[in-house]
Parts: C-alpha cells; sequence; structure tokens
C-alpha cells in the first residue's frame, strides 16, 4: 500500500513538473500573447494541481493536507480567473488575436 | 563550495550597487523610490544571510530539532520592511504633491522650473 | 522525488523569467509574473517538505492570496491607465 | 538541494534588479519590481525565516506594488531618457562604494557558520530560554512582543507617523461621497467579481489565522495586519472604492490607527499599574508562560489593528487623490499614455 502510494505520487510530481517545463517552453517560444497566455494557463491549471496532490499523499492525512487542499483550491479558483481577466484586458487593450494563431502559421517553412 | 562562501552576501552588495545606482543616476522620482527600494530589500538579504545557521532550522520550536537559525535578525528585519512600505508611502505621497505643483517628477525639469524667473 | 518536483520547478521559474524580461508586451510580463508566482507558491510548499517544516505552507497561502491580488491591481491600474482619466469627468 | 535554490534566486533576483533599473516604462519596471519581491520571499524561506517571508511577500508584492501603480496613474508613465546626462560621476561612486562592500565581506564570518559572532550574544539566549520564559514556539513572536517589545512599539509608531506624513501631504476626505463612478470598477469583468467576492471572505479569514495563530505558526500582527489590508483593497479594485469604504465606517477606520497604538502602549501602563516595569507582562497573571501569552496577544492585537488601518487609509488617500485631480492640471501625465 505504501509502495503504491509512493507510485502515484512520483507519477503525479513527475507530471506535474512535465507540464510545468511544457508550459514554460510554451510561455517562452509561442509567438504572440494569446498562444502564450494558452501555454502558461496549462502550467497554472496541470501543473500545480499535480504536485500539490503529489505532495498531499506523502503527507498522509494531517493538517498539511487540509492546507495542500485548500491551496489546490485557492489556485484552481484564482488562476483561472486571472488568465482570464489578463486576456480580457489584453483584448481590451487593443493587442488582436489572429495575427497568426498557431506556430506553424508564424513559421510557414 | 568555497566560492558560494560569500555568494549571498556578494548578491546584496550587488543589489545594493544597482540600487544604489539607480537612486543617484535616474531623474524619475517614482524610479527612484523603486531604486530605493532595492537597495533595502539588499540589505534584509544581508541581515537574513547573517542569521542563517547551516543544518539549522525555521525558528520555531518542534520536536526533535536542536538547531534554529538565529531569530534575531528576521525580528529586526520583519518590522524594518513594514517600516519600509510606511516610508515608502510618504515619498509616494511626496512624489504626487510634486507632480501636483510642477507637473513633472523630472528632477532636472523641476530644477529648471525653479531657476525660471517669476517661479513660484 | 521532491528534488524533482523543485527542478522542474526551478527551471519553469527561469524561463517565465526569460519571457518577463524579453515582454514585448507588456501582457507578457504581466502573464511571465503570474506564472512565476504560482511556482514560487509550488517551490515553497515542496520546500516546506524538502525541509520537513510544514510550517512554512501558510506563506505558500498567503503567496497565492498575494500573487492575485497583485494581478487585478496591475490590470486594474494598466486598463485604465489611471484612475484620474474617467474620475474627471464624473467628478 | 537548499543551496542550489539559494543560488539559483540569487541569481533571478540580480537579474530582476537589472531589468528594473533599465526599463523606461515604469509601469513594467514596477511589475517586476514586484516579480524582485516575490524572489526575495521565496529566498527568506529557503533561509529559514518564514515570518520575513510572509512580510516581504504581503507588503513588498502587495503593498508597495499597488502604491506604486496608484503613484504612477497620477504621474508619469514613463521616464524620460537619460541622454546626455553625465553617468560617469554616479558609475564610479557605485563602483568604489561596491569595491568597498566586497573588500569588507573577506572578513565576514562564511555563510551559515555556527560560530559567527551573530550566533553568539543574544541569539542562544533567545533560542534556549524563550520556550520556557515565554512558553510559545514561534521564536521570532516571542522576541518580538515580548523580549524587544520597546522596539515593536516605537516600529508601529513609526508607521502611525507615516500615515500622519501621508495625511499631511494628501488629505483625506472625511464622507467620500461622489468620489466613484461606474467605469472606475473592473465592472465588465464579471467572473473576477464572482470569484473575488468568494475570496476575499477568505483572505479576511486567513488573516485572522495569521493573527492569533501567530505564537504557532509564521505570523503575527504585522503580517496578518497587511494581509487584512491587502484583502480590502482587493475588494476596492474590483467593486470600486466607494462600495470598500462603506465596509469599514470611516470615522471608525480613521480612529482605528490611533486606537492600535494605545493598545500596545496601554498594555505597557496596565503591567505599570499592577506593579511591574513598562511592557512586563509578568505581573499580568501568576504564571510567567501565562502571562506573557496574555501580553503578546494585547499587542499583537495592537499591531494588527494599526497596521491594517494605517495599510488601508493609505491606499484610499492614494486612490482618492487620483479622482480628485483637476483637469487643468495634467501637465505632465502626457508622456507615454
Amino acid at each position: 500500500m505504501a509502495l503504491l502510494i509512493d507510485l502515484l505520487s512520483w507519477a503525479l510530481i513527475l507530471t506535474g513538473g512535465a507540464f510545468g517545463i511544457i508550459g514554460g517552453i510554451g510561455l517562452l517560444r509561442l509567438p504572440d500573447f494569446f498562444s502564450r497566455i494558452h501555454a502558461a494557463s496549462l502550467t497554472d491549471s496541470m501543473c500545480a494541481p499535480c504536485i500539490i496532490a503529489g505532495l498531499m499523499l506523502q503527507s498522509g492525512l494531517t493538517l498539511v493536507t487540509v492546507k495542500l487542499a485548500f491551496l489546490i483550491g485557492f489556485l484552481f479558483l484564482t488562476s483561472p480567473t486571472a488568465s482570464h481577466a489578463l486576456a480580457k484586458a489584453a483584448l481590451h487593450g487593443g493587442l488582436k488575436p489572429g495575427k497568426c494563431h498557431s506556430p506553424a502559421e508564424a513559421r510557414p517553412d | 563550495m568555497s566560492f558560494f562562501a560569500h555568494y549571498n552576501y556578494h548578491i546584496a552588495i550587488i543589489l545594493a550597487m544597482i540600487g544604489f545606482y539607480t537612486m543617484i543616476s535616474r531623474t524619475n522620482l517614482v524610479k527612484k523610490i523603486i531604486g530605493l527600494n532595492v537597495f533595502q530589500v539588499s540589505v534584509f538579504i544581508l541581515f537574513i544571510s547573517i542569521g542563517v545557521l547551516e543544518g539549522g532550522t525555521v525558528p520555531i520550536l518542534r520536536e526533535g530539532y536542536e538547531l534554529y537559525s538565529n531569530p534575531l535578525p528576521h525580528v529586526l528585519i520583519l518590522t524594518a520592511i513594514v517600516v519600509g512600505v510606511a516610508m515608502t508611502a510618504l515619498a509616494l505621497a511626496l512624489a504626487i504633491r510634486i507632480h501636483e505643483a510642477y507637473g513633472t517628477v523630472e528632477e532636472d525639469e523641476i530644477h529648471a522650473q525653479d531657476d525660471e524667473p517669476g517661479a513660484q | 522525488m521532491i528534488v524533482a518536483a523543485i527542478l522542474s520547478i526551478m527551471i519553469t521559474m527561469a524561463l517565465a523569467v526569460t519571457r518577463a524580461l524579453l515582454g514585448k508586451t507588456v501582457y507578457d510580463r504581466i502573464l511571465a509574473v503570474n506564472v512565476f508566482g504560482t511556482k514560487t507558491v509550488l517551490l515553497i510548499a515542496a520546500l516546506a517538505f524538502l525541509t520537513g517544516r510544514p510550517d512554512v505552507l501558510d506563506i505558500a497561502l498567503a503567496y497565492a492570496l498575494i500573487n492575485f491580488i497583485g494581478m487585478i491591481a496591475v490590470l486594474r491600474y494598466f486598463e485604465y491607465g489611471g484612475a484620474e482619466e474617467n474620475g474627471r469627468g464624473a467628478d | 538541494m537548499d543551496t542550489l535554490v539559494d543560488i539559483l534566486l540569487l541569481a533571478f533576483i540580480a537579474i530582476c534588479a537589472i531589468a528594473i533599473l533599465r526599463l523606461r516604462d515604469l509601469f513594467a519596471a514596477v511589475m517586476m519590481f514586484g516579480l524582485f519581491s516575490l524572489i526575495a520571499a521565496g529566498l527568506f524561506t529557503t533561509m529559514h525565516a518564514p515570518d520575513v517571508a510572509f512580510t516581504e511577500a504581503a507588503v513588498g508584492a502587495g503593498i508597495s506594488t499597488i502604491l506604486i501603480l496608484a503613484t504612477l496613474s497620477q504621474t508619469a508613465r514613463r521616464e524620460k531618457s537619460q541622454v546626455g546626462r553625465n553617468v560617469i560621476l554616479p558609475l564610479v561612486v557605485v563602483w568604489v562604494t561596491g569595491a568597498a562592500l566586497i573588500y569588507g565581506t573577506v572578513d565576514l564570518p562564511v555563510f551559515g557558520d555556527p560560530a559567527a559572532a551573530a550566533h553568539q550574544h543574544v541569539a542562544p539566549y533567545y533560542i534556549n530560554e524563550s520556550p520556557h520564559q515565554i512558553g510559545i514556539p514561534n521564536m521570532v513572536a516571542a522576541v518580538l512582543a515580548s523580549y524587544r517589545a520597546y522596539d515593536t512599539l516605537g516600529e508601529v509608531v513609526v508607521v502611525f507617523a507615516a500615515l500622519i506624513g501621508v495625511i499631511a501631504l494628501l488629505g483625506l476626505r472625511r464622507r467620500p461621497e461622489g468620489v466613484e463612478s461606474g467605469p472606475l470598477t473592473l465592472d465588465h469583468h464579471q467572473v473576477l467579481k464572482v470569484v473575488a467576492r468568494l475570496v476575499v471572505p477568505v483572505i479576511l479569514l486567513f488573516a485572522l489565522y495569521v493573527q492569533f495563530h501567530g505564537e504557532y505558526s509564521p505570523g503575527g500582527g504585522f503580517q496578518a495586519g497587511v494581509l487584512f489590508a491587502a484583502g480590502i483593497i482587493l475588494y476596492a479594485l474590483v467593486f470600486g472604492l466607494k462600495s470598500a469604504r462603506q465596509v469599514i465606517p470611516p470615522r471608525l477606520l480613521g480612529r482605528l490607527p490611533a486606537a492600535g497604538v494605545l493598545i500596545f502602549g496601554g498594555t505597557g501602563l496596565l503591567t505599570m499599574a499592577l506593579g511591574g516595569n513598562y511592557l512586563d507582562y509578568n505581573v499580568l497573571a501568576e504564571h510567567p508562560p501565562t502571562a506573557q501569552q496574555i501580553g503578546i496577544i494585547m499587542v499583537e492585537i495592537g499591531v494588527g489593528v494599526t497596521v491594517a488601518s494605517v495599510m488601508l487609509l493609505i491606499y484610499f488617500i492614494f486612490a482618492e487623490r487620483g479622482m480628485r485631480r483637476r483637469p487643468g492640471n495634467d501637465a505632465g501625465g502626457e508622456a507615454g499614455r
């Protein structure tokens, strides 16, 4: 049982870490703001819960787990909201999406 | 690890230099205030670095821990941060007032207006 | 395992800092700062486990809150370019 | 691992500082400053100082950033070009200062050295005695509120004095009538409003937890006060200043900073009346640890009330000032809009 939990926690943390790095690369490499925000919300909504869930499995059932659960809930609530508000503000601020919808179009070679 | 023995102090000094340079070389008052804040943080880092004890832990008593880091710098810096923000607020209020009086927060323009004959 | 988590978080942080430095638009910077903020939350949670001091988790919670507030503040002041532009008409 | 995190974070923070120096768009510079504060706070966590990290995150990344943003909205958004200015002299001054400081570090004890002078004097006394004399686990809170309570009283008075300075400079409206107009709020952000409605109570609750749990975990009056203020500032940002000012009646809010200082100072007078020295909590109850804890709770409440109300008032004053300015007064705001 302990081994199973350990394995699961490993898997969650590694998945979370991978998502984080992928999102980070996307944040750096994608061509325009609106595609970057997509990469950024990927790190926010996949990486964070996965890693925190992995840590929760490590901690057992204590106050620490409860705090981590709060953390997940809070990040789940605020990160998408922040991304949404930011995208909306950018749209209102005159940033036009659609100049290059995908990296493939940006680099047509 | 001998190269990193004083690494924290060196970075703190570099930050202090950057903050100091921002303060004396830029003319924009708000930028100066940001530089002042950078300088402050460098001092905070210096103090907290001094308080660290190798193999120590957070100075909150817990079973099974013997070595604790030095709590005294933490206390000093904790209060310094709050006083720092109070001071920043005061400086920013002055900047707003200066902008209202002169219409600018650039230092040389303010001096130029002061030198004009007939200026208030 | 926690080391792996910390390493991946640090790499993501480095990428986010690079984006914040390169910038282009202000929105890109806001985005990068926001990502960096959530990664700091994760880093502190992981560090709490690494050092075995879960006390530190309170700070992770506070970070998540402050990061959100900071983000909203930046948006609020950026979107309107300043309160007075709109307030003038109302006064 | 700790060392690696430390080294990387320090590298990030140095990069950030250089970016702050170089960015001409002050708005971007302020955002980099927020990032800078976050990194600094992360650094404090790795250096075993959670209390400081807490304060730095709430103050640097929260309140300071918001105040500078509020100022920028009332002054110029871009700084003027530095072309034609003498840059040699400042550079020389800075390099000489830096070289002198680096030379000074040669004699400093190695990072984390247990034999360093800083760890020899009163620190072992605080670490060994505070669990018995004060009876609370958080040594930082014990030193802050009991051993060095005079210091803390001074700091609270400084914060209070700063508020008076800000009021003297910018003025405070007793009745915030007609300050608010619709488009000033983030009114069209429906999602944001819903989430903010959920989040603000959580922040206020968390602030109370930080206030009253501060003896057992990182926290205390300073952190709780700043967090509380930040929660209400979030409300003000989303729903507008007028609604936020109705949360706490202005007459009450105007008196809270003084009330906090009076609670702190009054605790000292109370101990004197009971026959002890100023801020000597041992006379408050029979058992010294119990007495100390009562004293610390009272003092921390005083700190929390003052810090929260001062931060809030300063924000309100800054935000209201922005709306009060007359149209003809905008000579310098032209750059960069």
